[in-house]
């Protein structure tokens, strides 16, 4: 029976739909990943000759992506930290899914990145010539380490399907390497910090940027703390944001509002000390960093449409309001503040990682150069949503087939009310 | 099956494990890596021996001394032997290669048609008059009874190193107008004031820069004459009559007249002098007719030498010279782009440096000087001669006659010859004549300095005082020329025209911003070119620097044919 | 980022620019590309894509009409003395410093073309290669054999014109002598330019025409508040050129264009 | 069977173990034959010449290389033994002045500047340093050209090394203090 | 990376950043070699039967890991530490000791017109275990378990000779979409299979002897825990959809649930009540 094909595969007692639904619902991401793949193919068989950029633009569309959804996929690496390390038990309901996440995101980086780069072939020799002063080495690593030691949580997520784990080895294997998986989150969170921070690194420390260059702490500017801070603080809400929007796609319940309630919180006190953290740290760019340099600030901001607004949205509008939002217990207990809130606070790392990369780059240094602006080519475009479009993709298929949300089936009943007035949408995956 | 699936499966694991510990899959990842430093398209520099060979630059009248760079026979950079080379010479050993170079033509075809109409009038237009070749085409319009045609006389030499002030109404001074190491030399001399519309590469480097409204530099010059002649004073003229000797270059017919007033004519201003010519030559030549002077429609048979073209001619001026009937027009050119379009022949030539060919002297050179411009690179096969294939015609073989001209140099026993490669100087009359070849054709120039000056012929009287600017309200742009290029220009180029903005493209035009805005172009757009003349496609550049209400355009050989500088033009959306 | 290890006698190469004698003819900019095998641009290769490593910049004292006044800048890699904003970042040591000539060197063999040391750069002078080289047929026959051409994907930027050091350098051993003849070792770009704006030489030689440009008092360095060290110094006379070299957008300019 | 998993495992390994050692060494590498079959020993004993007789420097330094025809031509413009190897050669190239297409071991990649004189004149280094017993070898290796990046396999010429990589001249080069930028060795 | 590569210095941040790489890298590898190894172990022990039900045991929701001793209400509230294995569990021991199970009514036999006969005990994968004189033990599904499959569509049976132990799979029965497996109350070797009537039993000869049955349910145990059973039950069906009358107050489960639920979700009914999450 077609329908109920890959039945054995799915988690016992749990509703997905039938396998022709699932796989029209794949249809259009498999047909949007084919074309990221061609447009991705183009930019390596004929070059980056494919993209907009040029010798100012050097880094556009895919930097920002990269930054961004690495960002978001921070989520994986702080949900782990509370869980194993701080033991936030309740956020179990939780932690698969932000493996999930953390793995397409991580992958889907490293992807873009293997195109982004002019000579893939040669990507090695930072392993093998690394320059340990530079951010981009720190990077590489740690997301390269990083990616592995996501890949090996994954492992667990999807050995535990059911059919996979009637196969003995697999079932042991599956038990014990969870039982060490706390170990992979203590690495996985010392990587994540790192390379989070290497990232914010990587142009915190261009001296020849005034526009990004930031005093430094120890060895590293400012802002390799700052994107720390604002990783952990959106990761969570980015699961809320994703958890939510696969409840309403799928029509079920997956996650106890109780952890709901926790992410939230966790975000908005994270969000809040980001924001002062961001803050001091903007009036110390303004007042020191920059004049020293030889640049007044304001002049960062004369440029049309770049104006002091980017600054005021950045950090009130999507740090301080969010924050306050998921600070609010009355306000995050009810979706319609909680899940905007948790939108504001992924727009505004996305925002953040914007500026860091392609308004720095639009800004003149020589003072007789222009302010530039990009428009991505459609292949840059393309290989983008391809990467979306495999993140689909990879979601999908590990949430029909492994468990995770291992809270859905309790809340299966709590739903049922419901069942006359579902969505649409429902039953999908 | 489960069996032997799982087989399958640990004899890979095991064959995954075993190879790490072969030197295959560290030997692919290198070979990779290596691959992308050599893999096909990445050309490989031939190697060899590398030598300095020396001739002299025959893209324009400046003729500069080269040093090339060889890996045996084929040179790989050029140089300077006395200071730096203008982007077109310094390029120039691409020109061989350049993609747009024309290579195969019929010239026996061309030369039987030729034959069998000469009678009729034949003509050649020599746009680079002064070289040995033109006397060959001279002698044969002689025996073919023809004409020889020149586009306009150059009466005079310019001696800058005389000079104290130097006002240049538009001239390009600094660029390209004389020999660059002579100007340069001289510049320091003098003060330039630069009067012109926009502010060119010569304008940057004036002591003062005169903007003018586009299209009033011949009132400009009216204006100096008239306060010179005892009008109005002006600050200028009393700085020209009193920081002398002052010497004013341009376009505008007054000018010589000014330099008379300035007592530039005859210390500054000179006769060009000529290395010396055999008897024979001078003897059986035809006269020299400047291209005005042609009755229309009474060439039959018009032969044009491109070669180092140092002028164009905008076609519409030639074409009514042409017969009515069938005219027959070949040209001797390098690349299809310039009177090729008009011609019934286009006959493929030797480029620069494969050329073997004397350099006509420039504007700036006092002295008599005779210099080749000896191949560097073997021409391909089947390219024509112009001056054989002029020669031929009248039945005189012309192969020799740069020999014979240094012969006769020789006979003379005046001047010096300058070797490049040593730097020294020799009397020719210490040498044989076949050394004295040799120098020539290793490098070297035969100058025969402290001449006696010969003062140049003092102008008339009759300048046609009228200013008449054309005026047409349809053509709201006045153009302004961008120093012009060399026909063929190494595709290396794109440096300036493209991947940069420091020069205009020779099919650009540049407007000022508000003029753009009007017209609804942008930067890069495509558009057409107006003038009376016609149209021409061209591409736009946006520029504050040029100044509204003008039109800066590029030098393309289409441009030229519709626009002279001063003519009033439009450009609009294509 | 190699040997710190060695102290040799160093020598501090490095240019002064008359930016008062520049006509923008750019010679320098062609003669760099033939002596470098810098390929001809592709069709759709724009000047911000393009591939020059030393470019003549237009600049303007920022006035309308009749007091508008223009200046020709050649900017090339202005080979930072302390902190080269492109050595730190450069992942896997493709830029390196050398010690004995203070030549800021770019490896395209180990490059993978990261462009991290473009963002860098605050002086715009390295640039990428977008496209393959290509040379029409025929044309790679006038490649110099000194600099090997790069691929497509890689970065580059100007070395002042190390195939010349190598060639100076043989020739010195083949003479037996321990040091380079200054005659022997000129970038291209500075043995042709023809208005003589452009020399190089030792700093560290107070002697070299090089080193007493850079000491004049209308002498200036860009962004030189960056505190990276160039090395390549300019002179003009014109208040409002100078003031091109600080950071902020200059005043329009309110000098004379007289003089 | 209770080991049969380790045995196949044991399999799997030693097959990727003899493909990798001994069966991918000849499909990466391509051989070539030199053109004349060239005997360094008989022109150093019988003709008594030494390296720079044929391997010379030029007047600017650089290094001339395999000499080209001209010089061999020089004595052999007819033959002066009896060998095959000679008659052939004579025949197929000085005859009608074909230049021997060589195959150099040694040659450098396209971005390696190597200077012979700086070695050999300042740094003092003898030609076997670098090139082994070629001198007095008495027939050429075969050219064994790696199929991928088009490099000769083995330049080196004595047993120590494999090949000449980077490494080695870096080995050297840390040896003697001289290792200062990319650029001394590329260009 | 390494010291004999081209442009390695040996500097502070050259041995910090390279130290703290191997170092993850070491670790990360040593994690991944110790989880095979183990598994390794395991599989040579034959623990897989083992881990499986502690790993499934700990998917289980906490209300269906109570402990016996809630379900009769001696204890208020515990969740099993032991996986259901009473042997280990000293808790046990002791409340045995102080309140021995009774031996109820022979009417008890019947609990919600189900038979539970009393000579047996009752494991709560639903399965029985009945000692025989010769030494043997009888395994088998009890009332309920058989009313849950109906009559299977397939069944598989352990050969004879292999070996079954507690809370690992005795057998696995197909029944509609169903797939499940049935846990086995002793530890010993198969002798014998077959069928009789509705259910299906093992004959298991022990390992220990005296059998240590302590973990299994019998007398007045199997009452309360009936009672809990039929709760999950009637949860699980409403959980899969199925809307249906109440069983707690009396009615009597059919002898085929699964013919009169013919559109609920069998396999998570029947992995709900053989604790198979």
């Amino acid at each position: 029976m077609v329908k109920e094909m890959d039945k054995e595969f799915i988690t016992r007692g749990v509703r997905r739909c039938s396998t022709p639904r699932f796989l029209l619902w794949l249809a259009p991401w498999v047909g949007l990943l084919l074309f990221g793949a061609y447009s991705a193919g183009l930019c390596l068989v004929k070059g980056l000759n494919q993209t907009n950029m040029d010798n100012r633009y050097a880094f556009g569309l895919w930097i920002f992506v990269d930054l961004t959804i690495i960002a978001l996929g921070a989520g994986a690496f702080f949900t782990g930290f509370l869980l194993y390390i701080l033991k936030f038990k309740e956020l179990k309901a939780v932690i698969n899914s932000a493996v999930v996440i953390g793995v397409v995101c991580y992958s889907g980086a490293m992807a873009a990145l293997m195109v982004d780069v002019g000579q893939p072939l040669r990507a090695w020799f930072t392993f093998w010539y690394p320059n340990v002063h530079s951010m981009l080495t720190e990077v590489t690593f740690c997301i390269s380490c990083y990616l592995v030691v996501l890949l090996i949580e994954y492992l667990p997520i999807v050995l535990k399907n059911r059919k996979l784990r009637e196969i003995p080895a697999f079932l042991v294997f599956e038990f014990e390497l969870h039982k060490l998986i706390y170990v992979l989150a203590g690495v996985g969170t010392f990587l994540s910090f790192f390379h989070q921070g290497s990232l914010g690194g990587l142009y915190g420390v261009l001296r020849g940027r005034p526009f990004a260059f930031r005093e430094g702490i120890f060895v590293w500017p400012s802002t390799f703390f700052l994107f720390i801070l604002s990783a952990a603080a959106v990761g969570p809400s980015f699961l809320i944001l994703t958890t939510w929007l696969v409840e309403k796609i799928t029509g079920k319940r997956l996650a106890k509002d109780r952890v709901f309630q926790m992410l939230a919180r966790i975000s908005g006190i994270l969000l809040s000390v980001y924001v002062l953290a961001k803050t001091v740290d903007t009036l110390i760019w303004i007042n020191r960093t920059s004049p020293s340099l030889g640049f007044t600030a304001s002049q960062y901001y004369d440029w049309k449409p770049f104006g002091t607004w980017i600054l005021f949205a950045e950090i009130v509008l999507c740090g301080l309001v969010p924050a306050l939002i998921l600070l609010t217990p009355r306000l995050r207990a009810r979706r319609a503040w909680l899940i905007p809130a948790a939108a504001l606070a992924c727009c505004g790392v996305a925002l953040n990682r914007y500026v860091q990369t392609v308004q720095t780059l639009a800004l003149p240094t020589l003072s007789f150069d222009k302010f530039l602006s990009y428009t991505p080519s459609w292949q840059e475009t393309g290989t983008v949503l391809g990467v979306v479009a495999y993140g689909v993709v990879v979601y999908s298929f590990s949430f029909r087939y492994f468990q995770i949300f291992p809270e859905e089936r309790e809340l299966k009943i709590e739903v049922r009310p419901q069942a006359e007035e579902e969505p649409a949408l429902a039953g999908r995956f | 099956m489960k069996n032997s699936r799982r087989d399958i499966f640990k004899f890979a694991g095991g064959a995954v494990a075993g190879a790490l510990f072969t030197p295959a899959p560290w030997r692919l990842i290198t070979d990779a890596a290596l691959w992308s430093e050599n893999w096909p398209g990445i050309p490989r520099p031939a190697r060899g021996e590398i030598r300095a060979r020396f001739t002299n630059c025959a893209l324009c009248p400046a003729g500069c001394a080269v040093r090339a760079r060889c890996v045996g026979e084929q040179p790989v950079s050029l140089a300077g032997v006395r200071g730096g080379l203008c982007p077109f010479g310094l390029t120039a050993h691409h020109l061989p290669y350049h993609p747009a170079r024309l290579k195969q033509g019929p010239i026996e075809e061309a030369s039987a048609a030729v034959a069998k109409r000469a009678a009729d009038g034949i003509a050649v237009l020599d746009l680079n008059p002064g070289r040995t070749v033109s006397w060959t085409y001279r002698r044969a319009m002689a025996l073919l009874k023809g004409r020889y045609l020149a586009p306009e006389s150059q009466a005079v030499a310019y001696d800058l190193s005389a000079a104290k002030t130097v006002l240049s109404i538009g001239a390009p001074l600094l660029d390209g107008w004389g020999t660059p190491a002579n100007v340069i030399a001289a510049r320091r001399n003098f003060r330039l004031i630069q009067a012109e519309a926009v502010e060119s590469r010569t304008a940057v480097l004036a002591d003062e820069w005169i903007p003018l409204a586009p299209g009033t530099e011949r009132a400009f010059a009216q204006q100096i004459l008239g306060a010179l002649q005892g009008g109005r004073p002006s600050v200028l003229a009393s700085e020209l009559a009193g920081n002398g000797p002052s010497l004013v270059i341009g376009d505008a017919p007054e000018i010589p007249e000014i330099n008379r007033l300035l007592g530039a004519w005859g210390k500054i201003v000179v006769a060009p002098q000529e290395a010396p010519v055999p008897d024979s030559w001078t003897r059986s030549a035809a006269a020299i007719t400047l291209l005005a002077d042609v009755p229309d429609h009474s060439i039959h048979v018009l032969l044009i030498d491109e070669s180092a073209a140092a002028s164009y001619i905008p076609w519409h001026r030639i074409q009514p010279k042409l017969a009515n009937e069938n005219p027959l027009v070949v040209t001797f050119a390098a690349t299809r782009g310039g009177y090729a379009r008009h011609a019934k022949y286009a006959l493929p030539i030797a480029v620069y440096p494969e050329l073997t060919d004397d350099i006509a002297p420039a504007v700036d050179s006092i002295h008599p000087t005779f210099r080749i411009s000896v191949p560097l690179v073997t021409p391909p096969a089947g390219l024509a001669n112009p001056a054989e294939f002029v020669g031929a015609l009248a039945g005189a073989t012309a192969s020799n006659a740069l020999r014979e001209r240094a012969d006769e140099i020789h006979k003379a026993g005046l001047g010096t010859v300058l070797t490049y490669a040593d730097a020294k100087e020799t009397p020719v009359k210490e040498l044989t004549p076949d050394a004295f070849w040799k120098a020539l054709t290793e490098g070297g120039e035969w100058t025969q300095k402290g001449a006696r000056r010969i003062l140049s012929q003092a102008p008339g009287k009759s300048i046609d005082p009228a200013v008449r600017p054309e005026t047409a309200i349809d053509l709201p742009l006045i153009a302004i020329r961008e120093p012009g290029n060399p026909a063929l220009v190494s595709p290396l180029m794109t440096k300036l025209y493209q991947e940069s903005n420091l020069r205009l493209a020779p099919n650009r035009v540049a407007l000022h911003p508000d003029d753009a805005r009007a017209a609804n172009l942008t930067n890069g757009a495509r558009a057409i070119l107006q003038t009376r003349a016609g149209k021409c496609s061209v591409e736009v550049t946006v520029d504050p620097a040029v100044p509204p209400g003008a039109v800066l355009v590029g030098s393309s050989p289409g441009i030229q044919d519709v626009c002279a500088p001063g003519v009033r033009a439009k450009v609009v959306s294509a | 980022m190699i040997a710190e290890s060695k102290k040799t006698p160093a020598a501090r190469y490095g240019m002064s620019i008359d930016v008062d004698r520049c006509n923008g003819c750019g010679s320098c900019m062609v003669a760099c590309a033939v002596e470098n095998n810098i390929p001809p641009a592709t069709a759709g290769a724009t000047d911000r894509t393009g591939l020059t490593w030393i470019r003549v910049f237009r600049i303007d004292n920022g006035a309308e009409g009749a007091e508008r006044r223009s200046a020709f800048v050649p900017v090339l890699c202005q080979h930072c003395g302390k902190d080269a904003p492109c050595v730190s970042v450069c992942p896997q040591q493709a830029v390196d410093v050398d010690p004995a000539t203070g030549i800021v060197g770019q490896m395209p063999e180990r490059c993978l073309g990261c462009r991290y040391c473009m963002a860098a750069c605050p002086y715009h002078a390295r640039y990428f290669n977008w496209w393959d080289p290509a040379w029409p047929a025929g044309m790679e026959k006038t490649l110099n054999p000194d600099v090997s051409p790069r691929m497509r994907g890689v970065v580059e930027k100007c070395n002042f014109c190390h195939g010349r050091w190598h060639a100076a350098k043989t020739k010195a051993v083949a003479n037996g002598k321990t040091e380079i003849d200054p005659a022997d070792y000129i970038p291209a770009c500075v043995e042709a330019c023809p208005s003589g704006a452009i020399h190089f030489g030792n700093l560290n030689d107070a002697a070299t025409e090089t080193a007493q440009g850079a000491r004049l008092p209308n002498s200036f360095r860009m962004l030189e508040s960056l505190g990276t060290d160039p090395k390549i110094y300019y002179q003009s006379k014109k208040n409002w050129v100078r003031e091109i070299s600080s950071a902020p957008r200059p005043a329009v300019g309110k000098e004379k264009a007289r003089g | 069977m209770k080991h049969r998993g380790t045995i196949v495992f044991a399999a799997g390994v030693l097959t990727a173990l003899g493909a990798g050692w001994a069966g991918f060494p000849r499909v990466i590498y391509q051989t070539h034959q030199q053109p004349v079959d060239f005997s360094h020993q008989i022109h150093a004993d019988k003709a008594g010449s030494k390296c720079d007789d044929c391997h010379a420097f030029r007047a600017d330094g650089t290094f001339a290389g395999v000499p080209s025809l001209d010089k061999c031509s020089g004595c052999h413009a007819a033959a002066m033994g009896s060998t095959v190897a000679e008659k052939n050669f004579i025949d197929r190239y000085v005859t009608p002045q074909r230049e021997p297409a060589w195959l150099v071991y040694a040659r450098q990649p396209e971005n390696v500047y190597f200077s012979h004189i700086t070695h050999v004149k300042r740094g003092n280094l003898k030609c076997e340093k670098c090139h082994g017993n070629q001198g007095t070898s008495n027939t050429l290796p075969p050219f064994q050209q790696d199929r991928i990046s088009g490099y000769s396999r083995d330049i080196w010429g004595h047993a120590g090394r494999p090949a000449m990589t980077m490494d080695a001249c870096v080995a050297c080069h840390r040896q003697s203090h001289l290792e200062h930028s990319c650029l001394d060795c590329h260009k | 990376m390494f010291p004999w590569n081209y442009g390695f210095h040996f500097g502070a941040a050259s041995v910090i950043f390279l130290g703290a790489f191997y170092t993850v890298l070491v670790v990360v590898a040593t994690t991944i070699l110790n989880a095979l190894w183990r598994a390794h172990r395991d599989l040579s022990k034959g623990k897989v039967e083992d881990i499986r039900w502690h790993s499934d045991f700990h998917d289980l929701s906490a209300a269906d890991r109570t402990c016996r001793h809630v379900l009769t209400g001696e204890i208020k509230s515990r969740e099993c530490p032991h996986a259901f294995d009473c042997r280990e569990c000293e808790t046990h021991a002791k409340r045995i000791a102080l309140h021995p199970p009774v031996r109820a009514a022979e009417a008890e036999a019947e609990i919600f017109g189900m038979s539970f006969p009393l000579d047996r005990m009752y494991h709560r994968g639903h399965t029985w275990a009945r000692p025989e004189a010769d030494g043997t033990v009888t395994v088998g599904l009890d009332d309920l378990g058989s009313r849950l499959l109906g009559t299977p569509d397939a069944v598989e049976l352990p050969e004879p000779g292999s070996r079954v132990q507690v809370n690992g799979t005795a057998f696995r029965i197909h029944k509609r979409e169903a797939d499940v497996r049935v846990l086995s109350p002793v530890d010993g070797e198969v002798v014998e299979t077959g069928s009789v009537d509705r259910g299906f039993f093992l004959r298991v000869k022990p390992f220990a002897d005296p059998m240590d049955m302590r973990h299994l349910l019998r007398d007045a145990e199997v009452k309360p825990w009936m009672m809990r059973e039929l709760e999950r039950l009637q949860l699980a069906l409403t959980m899969e959809g199925a809307s249906l009358p109440s069983l707690a107050d009396g009615g009597v489960p059919v002898a085929d649930i699964a013919s009169a639920y013919p559109k609920t979700d069998w396999d998570a009914v029947c992995g709900e009540m053989f604790l198979e999450p």
